[in-house]
């Protein structure tokens, strides 16, 4: 964990106000896992005033590089659209702990479940998972078709189901309504807090939750991103002890 | 140039301390730098029993400011001792222990235990809590309550006391004189200004607390008001805070006044901040024609002899 | 979508009105856009006598805020009346008159004066001057003087009248309750907050004044929550300001419990940002799916049957 | 007066943190006169929050540009240093009034005193004095030689005699030691408070004096800009009422 001076390689649109920024930072990348975020400075002169947690979704070490994809929802995030190639970015990162795989055995099928700007982290993990040969199935949900991005690129690692609230693309519905976990040993998931909770509830097995809560310092110095657990601590800090967390820790 | 300065209980290489509750009780920022460079450490709020604090969301941003509602979450006096701060006794820092609660009696047998355990310099009491006792007003804006909850304070603690005053009072001045009468050896100022926000997408309010403190830049000019108002006033020094993020802050901090400056929002901007505007006082000083930290506090009121620059 | 608000004196076609002092007289703005799209007019202190207002520098920027010390200049309310607001007649909307004094009695004066002139649809009582009959204790910060206050120019007026209450008290709602009580007919909130500035090249004040009043977005949570908290506590209705700059801070103030909205520093940086958000409420009220304004004040604490969104 | 999105057509530093800003804006360039000036929008997203007020140093009304010349002294200045090329700058203006030289007679000659950041505007008038058959002296006064900027373009104008504090160029000391008024009409000025304090009590004739002061909104509604005046109102504001007044008006 350390602050970087990253610089803006590119930022592309990939859906309706989904960015992917792609930023050179080689010492980032090479400490950095799948599923744990960074904490980016979105504007400059100290404006706005808090960092924004950013999922990995890739990570290229030959390159350096690491690349973020997130939708545009306020401020700090229409700041960050604005901002140019070759600006420089200041990043607090990686932050967090990843998706445990190692207890994963080669050959099994795990299945990755996304909502929205949740599916992000996925994408790397199912790099890994792939490379590791683990076979994994992705569940991805968007609200319309405009708003799907990365589907192509997951096709490349794992087969796809999509799922869109309005049904103008894939299945339609929640993506809750079309997982199966039929010969998966466990599961990662991300995405906004209803999804996880159906998540948690619905399937038969236990597997991985990755949260969201709003932050302030991302290190676990101020208490902002608590939620409440099974464990003896009662919270667990989002930012340091999460994001993600064993799906039967968390109280959802 | 020599940054060195003595406060109660507090022998401080340079003036500037991290603030409380934004710091955890050190670990986190001791991954970044060694903790040994602050002039000394605050803490979270501690009180006499583990709280799990308030529902999330705890945080809102503003402009320039951020809202926060964490609701004194901390494991509790006893945990606190036996963990916290006996991991900080491996740093050669004075800690201020920031003490926090709802009833006179938390923070007295709070005060007693910290102070006791011998692993403290000295306690930060924040008096921005409501007062259960006397119907929620908070002991932070009645200067009776809060001159006798520093005489019941000072009664079961051997170590100094500093007094962290709110800001949300019609008379600053008059709650300094107050706790200064009671035997206060110094004063934190200021704390959160009470805000809200409102999200106009559901109507609802944004911290799930509803209200929540005020800091970071956008509430500097009241603290620098305050702490020039209060510092003219009383006798004990004063730790100034309150949107702190350059060097030329922590210097307009102590021209109004206060004797060091605590840092609290910015570390989250920026978790090096601590050490980097530790290596740019002395620096800035220099530049700005002192020769002697001494003379910078007080400066905009102390008659000075001579102007600094023409 | 029809935003008319029906406030005591005023019959305003849009909640939106620049905020007094921010906004001269009106002529200055009259060159960027039609005066008479606004839901009405505030205009700057008018005191008995002529004042010529403090030294310069006046005003000092701060991180989202800045601070005034301009000190009530105006060429008196006899000249007011017969210039200014004689001017404002050519109009077609209500003209708030924002009255201020250090005196009882100059108060009185001059809310007579304007009360009888015919020329103002209501007047808006500033109450953050110091009181130096009452040795310099601010109108606005003692219940019981605000009171009398209030209850002295209603006596002499029989135009509607605003109590304009400072955010520098420790009880906001006691006070909004006091004005209540001696016949306000409405409530303007909040006005500056007490800051400073310091020139640490120099070590000296900033402001020429010492002090000033801090607006802009900065105070924006310190407003809302204290909107908020008065709304639920009288009936008569609320002018919200305090660092207001897009729709979304408009609604946010209606949803704290403000009738209307008032825009003061806004003006220095956009020209055009009243009439461009008159413009964009109603569509932006739509957007939230609100089919009448009136819904949307008190939204955030008023009980509503059905979630605004999902 | 009016409000306008501006192009950054370049910006250039032409002396010790002094840059040339350079914008295109047709509207704004056919309706500005020499010694008024724009009230600028410094940064993005309302950062600052107050406009800086920045004197029009030239024109070109065929290329509809304007040029100003300002220098780092703080956040504002320094978030302008920051823009580029290309970017759109929020300009107010053109605001207050300019110098008045209709009076003038042609042939007749008229001298111009400037200290620092107060000669920008003071190039234009004097291009536009010359254009009018005026014989003009520039009289510019500088910290020391790394802060001079526009000597050469001033002689193509007029004759220029400078000044510098500590000697490094020119004449050593202040630019009113060196300022002759012999055979002159008027003059012009504009620079530091004690500069035109001092022009307006040594020199023998009366001119015209340009003054800064703080402002807020740029058009006369706030007060923030006051200066004493001899006058029957005892104040003027700066914005609105000058920046240039006659000098026997204003109280030095
Ligand atoms: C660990 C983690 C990883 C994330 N990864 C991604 C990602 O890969 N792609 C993506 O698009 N989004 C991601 N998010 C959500 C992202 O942080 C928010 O969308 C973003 O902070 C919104 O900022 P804003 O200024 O645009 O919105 P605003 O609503 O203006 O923000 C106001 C405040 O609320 C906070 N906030 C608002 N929404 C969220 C949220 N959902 N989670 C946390 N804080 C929030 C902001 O950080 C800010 O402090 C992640 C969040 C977390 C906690
Ligand atoms: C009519 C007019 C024309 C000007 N023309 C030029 C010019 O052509 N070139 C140039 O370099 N400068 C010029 N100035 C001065 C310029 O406005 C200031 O240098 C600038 O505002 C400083 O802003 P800052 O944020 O960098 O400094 P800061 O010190 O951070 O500013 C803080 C606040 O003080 C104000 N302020 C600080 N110094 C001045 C000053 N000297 N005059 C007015 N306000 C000030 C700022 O506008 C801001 O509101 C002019 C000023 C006026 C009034
Ligand atoms: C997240 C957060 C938690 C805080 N917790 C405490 C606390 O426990 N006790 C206390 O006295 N002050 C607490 N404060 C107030 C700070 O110590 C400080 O007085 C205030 O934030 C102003 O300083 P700043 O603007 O530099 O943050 C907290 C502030 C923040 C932002
Ligand atoms: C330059 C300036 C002058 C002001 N003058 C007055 C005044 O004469 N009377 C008054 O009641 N309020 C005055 N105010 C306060 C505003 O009306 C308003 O209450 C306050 O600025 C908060 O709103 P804002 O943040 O939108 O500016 C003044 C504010 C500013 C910035
Ligand atoms: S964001 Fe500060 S503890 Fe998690
Ligand atoms: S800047 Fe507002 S009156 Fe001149």
């Amino acid at each position: 964990m350390k602050l970087t001076d990253a610089s803006i390689v590119h930022q592309t649109l990939v859906a309706q106000e989904v960015y992917e920024l792609k930023v050179s930072a080689p010492d980032l990348a090479d400490a950095a896992e799948a599923g744990q975020f960074l904490h980016i400075q979105t504007g400059q002169f100290g404006q706005p005033l808090l960092r924004r947690p950013i999922s990995i979704a890739d990570i290229d070490r030959v390159e350096g590089t690491l690349t973020c994809l997130y939708k545009v929802v306020g401020k700090g995030t229409a700041v960050l659209a604005g901002r140019q190639e070759n600006e420089s970015l200041n990043i607090l990162g990686p932050l967090g702990n990843g998706f445990p795989i190692n207890q994963i055995e080669r050959g099994s099928h795990v299945i990755l479940i996304g909502g929205g700007v949740g599916i992000p982290p996925l994408y790397f993990l199912a790099k890994e998972l792939v490379e590791k040969g683990i076979q994994c199935s992705a569940y991805l949900g968007f609200r319309s078709a405009e708003d799907v991005f990365y589907d192509k690129e997951f096709e490349e690692f794992c087969d796809v189901h999509i799922a869109t609230e309005d049904g103008s693309y894939g299945h339609k519905g929640y993506v809750t309504d079309i997982v199966s976990t039929e010969g998966v040993v466990t599961y990662y998931a991300c995405g906004p807090k209803p999804m996880l909770t159906k998540v948690k509830h619905q399937l038969p097995i236990q597997g991985f939750l990755s949260l969201e809560e709003r932050m302030g310092c991302g290190v676990g110095a101020c208490l902002a991103c608590v939620c409440p657990t099974n464990t003896e601590q009662q919270y667990a800090k989002v930012c340091s002890d999460g994001p993600v967390f064993p799906s039967k820790e968390v109280i959802l | 140039m020599n940054t060195t300065i003595e406060l109660p209980g507090m022998s401080m290489k340079t003036p500037i301390l991290p603030a409380s509750g934004c710091y955890g009780f050190g670990q986190e920022y001791s991954q970044f730098y060694d903790l040994d460079l602050l002039g000394a450490i605050t803490v979270k709020a501690v009180t006499a029993e583990k709280r799990l604090g308030n529902q999330v969301p705890r945080i809102a941003e503003t402009e320039s400011g951020m809202l926060n509602a964490i609701g004194l979450q901390n494991p509790g006096v006893d945990h606190v001792i036996e963990h916290e701060l006996e991991a900080l006794t491996s740093n050669n820092i004075p800690v201020l222990v920031n003490i926090a609660g709802n009833a006179p009696e938390d923070y007295v047998e709070t005060s007693r235990k910290i102070a006791s355990s011998g692993k403290a310099s000295a306690l930060e009491l924040n008096i921005s809590c409501p007062n259960v006792k006397s119907g929620g007003i908070q002991f932070g804006s009645d200067p009776d309550i809060a001159y006798d909850l520093t005489k019941a304070v000072k009664a079961v603690s051997d170590i100094p006391l500093y007094v962290k005053l709110s800001p949300n009072v019609t008379d600053i001045v008059a709650m300094a004189k107050a706790v200064e009468a009671a035997g206060a050896d110094g004063l934190s100022m200021i704390n959160t200004m009470v805000g809200m926000q409102i999200d106009v997408t559901t109507g609802q309010l944004v911290l799930a607390n509803g209200k929540g403190g005020l800091s970071g830049p956008a509430i500097k000019p009241v603290a620098i008001r305050m702490i020039y108002d209060v510092a003219q006033e009383v006798s004990i020094p004063i730790i100034g805070m309150g949107g702190v993020q350059t060097v030329d802050d922590v210097i307009e901090f102590m021209m109004a006044g206060a004797s060091a400056v605590a840092v609290g929002t910015a570390n989250f901007q920026n978790p090096m901040i601590c050490p980097e505007l530790i290596q740019a006082l002395p620096v800035r000083l220099k530049e700005l024609g002192f020769e002697n930290m001494q003379d910078v506090i007080g400066r905009s009121f102390a008659s000075c002899g001579q102007p600094l620059s023409l």
